[in-house]
Order: structure tokens, then C-alpha cells, then sequence
């Protein structure tokens, strides 16, 4: 079967075509130096109606409240009590032991995949804390700390990881791809940005309902180039969607740096043209996530429309348990990224204040790890991927339809074939 | 009872669901103001307001997303694709989302969403305003797959598409909306004044959806079809004289195979008609269940008429669109063979 | 079959969905007077290489060049000779004569379909004009312009609309879906935008094979919508890839005002935040449409990647022959224009000029519609859709594939059955 | 020679062309620095740079656009995507245009690309990265559609693909990227090493597009199947004894159908076997093509034997997956059919 080689058509081309750079790369030194971080002082607070263009240097800034100093500064600073964030710091620090020990878990061949919010973990604590439990949550896969705020069962979480006989959604998702209507948190998709533009469908529903209720969902830098994020902001902003748009903009998409996705500036710029207005915050500044979400929530329920909030922040561990970013980045990039570690600027802030303490850090942390490994028993209790108990095989063919039609039935039946 | 043609009878459809139930509206473009492109929704602006008779931006995929997002919230939209060549932008949400939402959340969340598409050619429309993509839904499992051919129907299985909790396509095939056509394209167009089916209902009912009907009797051979086909089908067999049981599916998905292979054990024999292309079609699907189902009882092998597998060209739409004579042809053709 | 109607399970609700409006109604009187119309000297003119940002202003204000006393101002008036504006009012006045023709003989039935372009003739006229002829355009289909320019054969073009023997794409598209390679003419699709970020891939190509051509590539309002807008933005962008990616307001998509598009700001404004410069120019304006085509294709060569250009513009006509406008828009909404008409503006500009008087205006439009006429009958002559001759009919399945595989050469062979 | 798994056979593919011709480049989501997450465009991009070896944005919609445009100027653009499941958002643009533009254009105008995308399941990837999409595409006139099963196969095909002025789609199946995988999920998995197909030419060679292989010549039943389910099929046909004819279409457009009617006319039985969801999916396509051509020859009914018609599920991954067990029963009822 082997032919000849055909000749060669043309000889090599001197490419002009631009391609865009990575912050680094594993044989070049992480270097972040450009990235201009202004103090809390620097940007200003709108009122929650301004228009888009209005406000359009929030979208170019950093919005900060917690200065190098580890004290509040500047308009946003949000009213909150040391109590709420304290509780805010026991909810990431209660994601970053449940990601730890799920990915140990992996590693260990107990679940087949997971992935951790490690460094993010400000954005979903601090924007779950902010808005309503009746607002509803179109999440992409690293905001688990969402469910942390809202009190969802640390067991049901492993069960649904573990696919086993009590996961709530049957075994039909890989690890992480949680559901729950009760907590007002829709089903996780596999395919990026497509609960982007739903977020939209269901505040659109609730404007059309004469209610007040929210919905607010988010994407990844990589994946703002998906159609459904412009039908998002095109169809959000045409029928002034009570909705708040989020980007957490952790410069990577897997090996895929953020520049691939940005186009040169900000991805919180990209809004306004569509007339909806962008704010870029600090993503690992509890504080201004918190004051920056509430504004958008207040914005949105007063018919404002939805906000575009870009979370700059950094993926400080891989992707997921797929993959090694010592392959594609440069080795410790994370300790390179000027903005630190949210956990640490919480806990910090709390101490400044004298509301916080290195020994009382060190016991919640520890109870923590101990609830997480209580949990995690209670939970592998109920089964495992590998072992079982799962829900009955003849439970895959529910719920492709509200009533199981004969076809489906027939199959059902020869399934012990 | 009122003579409906099928733009008509869907729109009453639209009309009584949307009195009946807030929660129920119509959205697309041009589908507000103007009322359809092919007048589908004339009207229901003015009687339900801007809001709930919706214009929309053109992206298909918008539109399907937020539609999703609404039903989720309790709505239960009904999204017209202005052609159904129009859909594709519109695929990942239908098939990635909007299919395996119940299953993916366990039973959690689903959205109530009817999808209502002009389908099919014979209207000059050339490869853009022509192609009936019937068979792409089929494969995608957790939609329900529906096409009616008469006006009758047409408001039934919408009524029953809108009240239904599982996301439904709906196919019209444009070419029937004004009047049955048998493919006759150089006599003068028949009227739904002139069928029996275009006699409808002013109230509510509903046609169940899952269940073909058996437009007539025959002895000899089985002609599986549906949409627009079926009057062309009836065309062939009533010039040809031919016995043929002509079974209008209705519903692709799910398929009413027992009706079909009923009649096949009667007949022994069947041919299958779509305006589709050919290849992977969803005669293909059909062909395969009679096949494995009513193989001891097959006299001939089944045949299908179809589209070819072209895109449907703008000067030769009458060369494309399935004729009387090779539907008469096929059948003949299965008559023969022994 | 009847069944009981279900019962009503929710009252009805009182809606605070914000729908846009249109800019009239059959049963409201036109008004354009909340458009802004600055006069030609308001405006400024960047370098070619300005920074997107940089250069905001100028999506949302209005290029012009044509002022209210028909002569030239501001910084964007071109190096143009009067012949070259002479040719450009002769394709203009082709180009309408062309479209009542071609709208009048499907009246009479002779075509299946037609759309036309009027009122927005000098966007295609001047832009082809400003570009080189190696330059690939990807139009949508009120660019017939663009082919009186590249002087392609009238009679081949009525011959695609008749779909007979000598259509070059073999009657296989409705009428309008010009294909021209020979004159960079992309292949129309009857799917919106599709071809807009063929255009990008088509602009990266040249420019990874270091060639300066350029791609050029056009939608309509409404079409803004669409995916593949975002998708050449967003690819453009990152690859600074060769193009001009045009918008054509016409303030109208079928029965959809622009408001269902444009939410609530100017189209141009939707490129600067994916870095990419938005012009927004008086469509009606030969002139500035030619400058800022020429100074967009200029930044495109010298590796500024894409400008969005927004030609603010008017659809004259019905959407095509298949609508009524007067069933959705007020009545002579046209008139209400602010811009006026590009044939129009261009004439009294060359009259204001010296070069060109009534007469010689009366005398070209009389020999263009003649030479329509005749051109009209010769195409006829090579068959029409009803009559034929078409080309064979086993030709509907070449070109599928590059040569005909097994399956539809038996399916060719059944076509006689 | 030398041994290669399915990875690196498709790398030196892409390689070769890639040095003969500088109009060949690759692209898509982490295929660039990268070399793509099952690691397929390793090399590339240290090697041809990183203009030819391309990273893009995450928009498959985006992609495919680009990628058209690319071809029409003369590039010849393999895509990757990185999971077939991710292929819908590129529906629009691979269906509408991609598939349309030479026949729309009169032949003027033509985008010769080449869409890789791993497929299939077995790989605990639950619903969206499991998928088997091909049947869709097989319904798009003016596409042609591969999916090889061997490292040998999935080198020459590649090596067509490219070269070809089609576009073609291109499916991976990834649990067999490191070795066959006849189904047996509790055992130790096998190398590529261990198959005689794992001995692939370094240098430049075709299998031709369009052409099926006979995997093993047997009398009672053919079994036509491809990718991953090769191996399944021959593991239950080795474990049963049944003599069976092992067909391996390895092309689903153009189908080989000559192959497969010359075997079941020896037959006279026939099952099908895919992965991909029943209904719709391509088997009912090969069922109904050999019912049409080899009736008179059939001794029992064509059974399929596939994916069930719901999403691919995470936890029952091998209730799910055609077993050999699934295959040996079909086998078997249709031997006892009669
Ligand atoms: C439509 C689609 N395309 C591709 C993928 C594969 N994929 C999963 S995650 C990912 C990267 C996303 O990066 P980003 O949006 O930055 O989110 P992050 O992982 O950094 O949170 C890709 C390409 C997918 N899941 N869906
Ligand atoms: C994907 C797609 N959706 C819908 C249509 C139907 N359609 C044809 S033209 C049109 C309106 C386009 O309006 P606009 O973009 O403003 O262009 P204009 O007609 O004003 O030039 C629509 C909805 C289509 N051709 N393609
Ligand atoms: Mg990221
Ligand atoms: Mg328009």
C-alpha cells in the first residue's frame, strides 16, 4: 500500500502571522513585572446604574480593597462583620482541604478524575457569601465553594465524586459535575460556556416573573472565546438581564495561556461594547470579590442589566489529575503571581484586625482536615466507582425522558443480556 | 370544528396553550412583531404583549441557550428557527444541553422547550431554505422528534409538544403549510379546505405523541413516510392503484413501530419515503427496525425513496424532491420482486 | 382524541423583561431625530497603528467627509480624482438600475427570489474600490456592489439569478449567491456570518504564507448577533490577522429593528474590547466610506490586524422580495433618513465639484438601464429556471466531492427512474 | 518498521506531511507548546514552530471558521478537536459550509481539511468524553468520514486524509490509542506492541480512503464494525469459535459496501456492531444498505449490537460499552435464527 511521496508543492513561507506568548514557558522564568497592581485606593465606586462607558477605567483597573498592609482601603470596602469573614476563611479553607484530599483520593485510584480551585478559592466563597440564596448559580467546574457556602452535605459531595449508591445524580457524571436544585446550583456541564447564556435564559425568566431573584454563572479566560459567552452578553444586555457575568481569569486554559483568549487587554474590557459593564477585581482579594459582587447583584435587581466581572486570579495548581503544567509553564509560576494566595490575604486581614490568630488557623485548619476525613469515610460507606454498591444498572435508562417510552424499555430489558 | 390551513391550526395551538398557562411563550426571529416570517405566530403579539411574543437577535445558539435558562426557571418556551437549514448554530445547546439535562442531573432539571421548525423543500428555496434535518435529532437521545402533515395533526402534536415536560422538535414541513401537496408542482395548488384534515378543532385536543396513524388501508404493501411525503405517497398510490397501507409516523421519536410492523405482517412488504438525503437517514433507522422485527414476514426487500445525497440544488428541485413515480416505481418494484 | 384543556396553573404576571423598541411602526411616524449627526470636521484621524482604546472616540461618533453643502471636509477627505468619483456614481447607478430590474422581472416571475441593495450602494462601490483587486472579499448578499466594481459580466450575473445553462455555479443556488473566484469573490452561503471568520482564517493564511494581501468581509446588523462575529473577532484579534470586517447598519434585519442587535450602543464600539478598533462612518458617504477603507486596509497590510467598520446606512427597500415592509415599519421610513442617498450625495458633490452636471446624470442612468435591458436579454437567451436550458441534470451530483464516489454515481444513474 | 501505538502512527502522519508540504499545519485547543492532551501533535511544534504547530482560542465554532478560510487559501489545516464531544459548537460551520462549499460554489471553491477527534468510551470520561458523533456526520452530504482501528490504518488513513481535497472527519478512538482493547476492562491492558498492525512504515504511505478491510475471513455470520469495536468483535468471535468474517469498514463515507456484500453473500448473516447510540446511529445505515443489496441472500435478520440510546454514563461505563458477551449472544441468535 505504500506510494510514492508526492513532490514537494511550494518551498517554506516567511510567516507574519502574529501568535500570541505565554507568561512562561518550563525553560523561561515566570516574570509577572508588567502587570500593573494600583492600590485599593486607586479605582473608584460607582453608582450601581452608571452606564457601561461611564465606568469603563473599572474595567482596565484592579478593584482592591486589602492593601499590602493587610487592611482595608479604598471605596469598595464592603460592610462586613469579622464574623462573616471568618466564616468566609473557614469556607476556603474548607475547599482547599476537601480539593487536597479528593485529588489525594485520585491519585490513590479512588475517583476516576478530579480538580482542584486552588488559589480561586475567594471567588466562589466571596460571591456566594454576597448574594441570595434564592439567586440561582450557573457554575462552570471550579466553583465549588459555592456548594460550601450553601451548606450542601460534604458527604453528598464525595458520594457524587465516588458515583456511588447515594450520589444524588445517580453516577451519570464524572467527578465534580454536581447538581443540586435545592441549593439553587444547576447541573455542571462538560462542554464549556453553555451554561453561560442559560444563566441569561433564566434571569430573562425572572424579570418576565416580575420576581427579584438573580442568576450568575462563570467561565474560565480560556473559555470567554466560546460563542455562548457573546450570546450571553449579547442577549443579556438587549433584554437588560438581571444576571452577573463572570470570568475567573486564572491565566491558563489547561497548557493554553491566557493571552490566546484576552487578545492583548482585559477580559473584563470586552463588555462594554455590548454595553454592559465590565469590572476587573482582584480575585484574590476576598473583600473586593464580596463588595464588587454586590454591586452587580444590586445592579441587576434594579434593572440594570448584567455585569461583566473579570476575577484576576492564578490556577496555582494543574488543570485537573489529567495533567503535569511543569510540561507547559514555568516551574512555580504560581509564586511568581503578585497576588498572593487568597486564604493567606483573609487570614492575614483577620489578624490585623486582632480577629484572627496563627493558633486558632492552625486548630480550624486541623478540624477541618479531620471533619474532611470523617466525611470522606461516611461517604466511601455508601460505595465506589469501582466497587459499588451504584444505583441499579436499570437506572440509566430513567430520566432520558420524563416517562421511560417503549423503546427504551425494550433496551432496558435486554441490558442483562 | 373550522377550516385550518397548517399555519392556522399551529398558530390556534399557540394561541390556546398560551391563554391557558403564562408561563408558555413563543420566541424567535421576526416571531414578535411581525408574527413569523411564514406567519406562524401572527398575532400573539398583539393579543400576549412584547414579552411573550418575543423577537429575538439572530443566533440560533442564543436563543436556544436562553431558552434553556427559561425553562429551567418554570417557562416553557416555544422556539421557532426561522428555517430549519437555520438550526445548526443551535446544536450543541439542543444536543449537548438541552437533551441530557435530566439525565446528566439525575432527574433535577429539565427544560419543557418546544422547537418549532420549517422544514423541506418544493418552495424554490435552494440548499439554504430546503433541507430537512430530521435525522440529526434522532441520533441525539432525550428529544422527542415530531413532524405532522396535516393541519389536524399539526395542532394536536403541538398541543401535546408544548404541555410535554421532554424537549421536543417540530418540524413543519413548509411546503404543506397553504395547501396538501402531492408533488404535482405543474397543477394548480390544492387548498386544506379541500382535505378532510383541514377541518380542526377550534378547542383544545391533543394527538398523542409517540403514535403513527394509518392514512389508508392496503393489502399489498407497507408505505412508511411522514410530513410532507405523505401526500405524495398518497398521490402514487391512489394513480397507481395500488393496495398500499400508507402509515403516517408523525413522530419519529418515539417511533410507533408497532403500527408498522402490523402492517407489515400484513403486507409483507414496504417501502420507506423521505425528503432527506439518503444516507443515515431516518429511513435507514426504520428500514432497520422493520428489518429486525418483521424479517420472517418480508417478502421483497424494503426499499427507500429519498433526497439524494446532495445538497438540495435550486434548478433541479423537482429532479430532488421524491415524485409520485418513483414512490409508484419503488413499489412496484417490491411487488415484483419475489 | 379531544381531551379536557389542563388547568391554568399560575396567574399571569406582571413582566419587567425590557424589551427594545423599533424606530417606527406602521402605526408611528418615523423619527430619527435622537441620531446625532456631527458635521465632517468633528471627527479626527488616527495613525494607522493606533491602539484600539486610543482611538475610541471614533466608534461612537460619525465618520463623514460629504457635508450638508455637498462638499468635501475633515481630516478623512481621500486623494481621490473626479474620474475616479465619476466611475464610482457610474457603478452605483449600475448597480440600482441592476437591482429594479432584477426586483421587477421576479415580480413578474421570472427569477425565484431577489434581494436589493438600495440606498446602501456606495458601502460595496467605494469599499471595492479602495481595495486592491488581490484582495479577498467574503461578502454577505447586499454586496452585489462589490462585483460591478471587479467588473464582473452583468450577463453572468443574470445568469446565476435565472439559474440556466451559463450559471457558474451550475444552478445550484437561489439567485443573489454569487460565487466569483476569478474575482475574489467568495462563494455567498445563505447561513448569516458564517463567512466572517472564514474571512480571519482566509486573512491568517496570507499572512503565515507572508503575503499582504487582505480579507475583507461583511454582515448586517442584525447578523451581529451571530456566533461567527465573536468568532472572528476573538480570532482576528489574537492573530492580528489581516482584515476588515464591515458591518452594514441598515437599521433593519427583515422585520427586526437594529435595537435587537445593537444593544442600545453603536456596533463599532463592540471591537475595542478585543482590541479591536471600531470605526463607525456615514454609509451614505462615498467618500468616507472610501477613507476608511482605505486607511483599515492600510493598518491590515502593515500588521495592525482587523478594524470593525459600521456603516451607518438605511435598507431603502423591503428585506427582499419575499417580505412588505410596510407591515412592520412606518411608511416611508426611508424618508426619515438622516443621511440622505449615497447616489444622491455623490451626484451633487460632483455637480458642487464642476464635474458633473443633471444632464450627464439623466444621460448615464438612461444608458446603464440600457445596457441592463439588453444585457437582460442575452442572459435569457442562455435559458431561465422555468424553461431551461439548465445545465444536465446529472451534474446536481459533481462537486460534492472532488470526484463522484460509488454511492452517487449509482444514485445519478437512478435519476432517470 | 518500527512499533508504534495509535498516538505515535498518527504523529509521524502528520509529520511527514507536514515536511512535504509547508501548506500543512495543525491547529486547535493545546495542540501547540502542548502537543495536545493525548499528546498526538508532540513535536510539532519544536519542530515546524509555533506558527505551523498552532494553539487557539477555545471556540470550536471559531476554529472550523478559521480553518475553512485557511483552506480556501490554499493551506491545508488539520484540526484537532480536542474531544469529539466538543465537535457540535462546530457543527454549523463543518455541515453548512465546510461539507456545501464546493458544490455551492460550482466547484470554484474548496477547504481541504482534515478534522481529528478522539471518540468513544472506555475511559471512565462519562458523557462528554465519551461520545461517538460520527453518524451525524455521515448524514451531511459532502463530508467523508474515517475511523481507523489500528496504528497501521490510523497512519496510511491520515496520510490519504491529509492529501485528500475532501474535507474529512477523522475520529480517534482513544482507548485504543495505547493498545487494543477487545473489551476485557478487568484485565491487563495489551501495547500496540503485541499486534501485528502495530508495525508501521516509518516513511510515507496511504490506505486508501473508501476501502474496508476484511480483519478475518470466517463462514457462518459477518460481523461489520469499526474502530474500538474491531477488537471486541474479534475477541468474543476468538472466544466463541464462531467462524466469522470480521469486517473493519475503517471509511464510513464513502462506504465500502462491495466488501461487505461479497462476504454476506457467503454468510448469509450479518450483525453490526458501534459503540455510538442505536437509533440513528450508523449501523441502521449498514443494515440498511445490506438488506437493500444482499436480501436474497440472508438467512436470519441483521442484528445491531451498539450503545444504548442514553447518555454514556460514568458509573455503568461497561453496561454501556458493546461487551463481547453482547456481540457472542448476537452472533449466536443468528446463527439459530432460521
Ligand atoms: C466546548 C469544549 N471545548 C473543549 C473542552 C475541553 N476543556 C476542558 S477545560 C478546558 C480549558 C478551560 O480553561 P479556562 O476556561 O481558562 O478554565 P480553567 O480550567 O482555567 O478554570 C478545555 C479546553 C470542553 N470541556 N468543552
Ligand atoms: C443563521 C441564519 N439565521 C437566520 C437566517 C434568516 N435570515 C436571512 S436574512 C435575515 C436578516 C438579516 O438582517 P441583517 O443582518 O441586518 O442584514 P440585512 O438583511 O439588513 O442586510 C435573517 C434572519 C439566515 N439566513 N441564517
Ligand atoms: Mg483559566
Ligand atoms: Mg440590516
Amino acid at each position: 500500500m505504500t506510494s510514492k511521496q508526492p513532490e514537494q508543492s511550494v518551498k517554506s513561507y516567511h510567516s507574519k502571522l502574529f501568535v500570541p506568548q505565554a507568561s512562561s514557558r518550563p525553560d523561561t522564568t515566570p516574570d509577572f513585572s508588567h502587570i500593573a497592581i494600583p492600590p485599593p485606593t486607586d479605582s473608584h465606586k460607582p453608582e450601581v446604574l452608571t452606564g457601561a462607558l461611564d465606568m469603563q477605567d473599572l474595567a482596565y483597573g484592579i478593584v482592591r480593597v486589602l492593601g499590602d498592609d493587610h487592611l482595608c482601603a479604598g471605596p469598595w470596602v464592603p460592610e462586613i462583620s469579622a464574623d462573616t469573614l471568618r466564616l468566609g476563611l473557614k469556607h476556603m479553607l474548607h475547599v482547599r482541604a476537601f480539593d487536597d484530599r479528593m485529588f489525594k483520593m485520585q491519585r490513590q485510584g479512588k475517583l476516576s478524575f478530579y480538580m482542584k480551585s486552588t488559589g480561586e478559592e475567594a471567588i466562589s466563597v466571596a460571591q456566594g457569601m454576597a448574594l441570595r440564596t434564592t439567586d440561582m448559580m450557573f457554575p462552570s467546574y471550579r466553583q465549588q465553594g459555592l456548594l460550601f457556602v450553601r451548606e450542601h452535605s460534604i458527604v453528598d459531595l464525595m458520594c457524587q465524586c465516588l458515583s456511588n449508591a447515594k450520589d444524588n445524580i445517580k453516577g451519570r457524571q464524572m467527578p465534580i459535575f454536581y447538581s443540586s436544585k435545592q441549593h439553587n446550583f444547576f447541573s455542571l456541564s462538560g462542554n464549556l460556556a453553555t451554561q453561560y447564556s442559560q444563566a441569561v435564559g433564566w434571569g430573562m425568566a425572572a424579570a418576565y416573573k416580575g420576581e427579584d431573584r438573580i442568576a450568575v454563572s462563570w467561565v474560565g479566560d480560556g473559555t470567554t472565546a466560546a460563542a455562548d459567552v457573546y450570546h450571553a452578553l449579547v442577549f443579556g444586555s438587549t433584554y437588560k438581564a438581571p444576571v452577573i457575568l463572570n470570568v475567573v481569569n486564572n491565566q491558563w486554559a489547561i497548557s493554553t495561556p491566557q493571552s490566546f483568549a484576552s487578545t492583548g487587554t482585559t477580559f473584563a474590557a470586552r463588555g462594554i461594547g455590548l454595553n454592559v459593564p465590565g469590572i476587573r477585581v482582584d480575585g484574590n482579594d476576598f473583600l473586593a470579590v464580596y463588595a464588587v459582587t454586590q454591586w452587580a447583584a444590586e445592579r441587576a435587581r434594579q434593572g440594570g442589566g448584567p455585569t461583566f466581572i473579570e476575577h484576576f486570579t492564578y490556577r496555582t495548581e494543574g488543570h485537573s489529575t489529567s495533567d503535569n503544567p511543569d510540561a507547559y509553564r514555568g516551574k512555580n509560576e504560581a509564586k511568581y503571581w503578585p497576588l498572593g494566595d487568597p486564604i493567606n490575604r483573609l487570614k492575614q486581614h483577620l489578624i490585623a484586625l486582632g480577629e484572627w490568630s496563627e493558633a486558632q488557623h492552625l486548630a480550624l485548619t486541623e478540624e477541618l482536615s479531620q471533619s474532611i476525613t470523617a466525611h470522606w469515610q461516611e461517604a466511601l460507606a455508601f460505595g465506589s466507582l469501582d466497587n459499588g454498591p451504584h444505583w441499579p444498572v436499570s437506572s440509566m435508562f430513567e430520566d432520558v425522558f420524563e416517562e421511560i417510552p417503549p423503546h427504551l424499555l425494550a433496551q432496558s430489558q435486554k441490558i442483562g443480556d | 370544528m373550522a377550516n385550518m390551513n397548517m399555519i392556522q391550526a399551529l398558530n390556534s395551538a399557540m394561541d390556546i396553550c398560551m391563554d391557558i398557562d403564562p408561563n408558555v411563550l413563543v420566541m424567535g426571529e421576526d416571531v414578535g412583531y411581525f408574527g413569523g416570517v411564514f406567519r406562524c405566530t401572527d398575532g400573539l403579539y398583539k393579543k400576549y404583549g412584547a414579552h411573550r411574543a418575543l423577537d429575538m437577535p439572530i443566533a440560533e445558539g442564543g436563543i436556544m441557550g436562553v431558552a434553556i435558562g427559561m425553562g429551567v426557571n418554570g417557562l416553557r418556551p416555544i422556539v421557532e428557527i426561522q428555517f430549519s437549514d437555520y438550526i445548526y448554530p443551535a446544536i450543541d445547546q439542543i444536543v449537548s444541553e438541552l437533551a441530557r439535562l435530566r439525565h446528566r442531573s439525575g432527574g433535577e432539571f429539565f427544560a419543557p422547550i418546544v422547537i418549532r421548525t420549517p422544514c423541506g423543500g418544493g418552495i424554490r428555496g435552494g440548499q439554504t431554505h430546503s433541507q430537512s434535518p430530521e435525522a440529526f435529532f434522532t441520533h441525539a437521545c432525550g428529544l422527542k422528534t415530531v413532524m405532522p402533515s396535516n393541519p389536524y395533526d399539526a395542532k394536536g402534536l403541538l398541543i401535546s409538544a408544548i404541555e410535554s415536560n421532554d424537549p421536543i422538535i417540530f418540524f413543519e414541513p413548509k411546503r404543506i403549510y397553504n395547501g396538501p401537496f402531492d408533488g404535482s408542482h405543474d397543477q394548480v395548488a390544492k387548498a386544506w379546505s379541500s382535505h378532510p384534515l383541514g377541518e380542526v378543532p377550534v378547542e383544545h385536543y391533543r394527538v398523542e405523541i409517540g403514535s403513527a396513524a394509518v392514512v389508508q388501508e392496503g393489502t399489498d404493501v407497507t408505505v412508511v413516510t411522514y410530513g410532507n411525503m405523505v401526500h405524495v405517497a398518497q398521490g402514487a398510490i391512489n394513480a397507481s392503484g395500488i393496495s398500499a397501507e400508507l402509515i403516517d409516523i408523525r413522530t419519529l421519536i418515539p417511533l410507533d413501530i408497532d403500527t408498522i410492523k402490523a402492517s407489515v405482517a400484513k403486507t409483507g412488504r414496504c417501502i420507506v419515503v423521505h425528503e432527506a438525503t439518503l444516507t443515515s437517514g431516518f429511513g435507514a433507522e426504520i428500514l432497520a427496525q422493520v428489518q429486525e422485527q418483521c424479517f420472517w414476514h418480508l417478502k421483497a426487500p424494503i426499499e427507500r425513496v429519498t433526497g439524494w445525497d446532495t445538497p438540495y440544488p435550486h434548478a433541479f428541485e423537482w429532479q430532488y424532491f421524491p415524485s409520485q413515480k418513483r414512490i409508484t416505481d419503488a413499489m412496484l418494484r417490491t411487488l415484483e420482486s419475489n
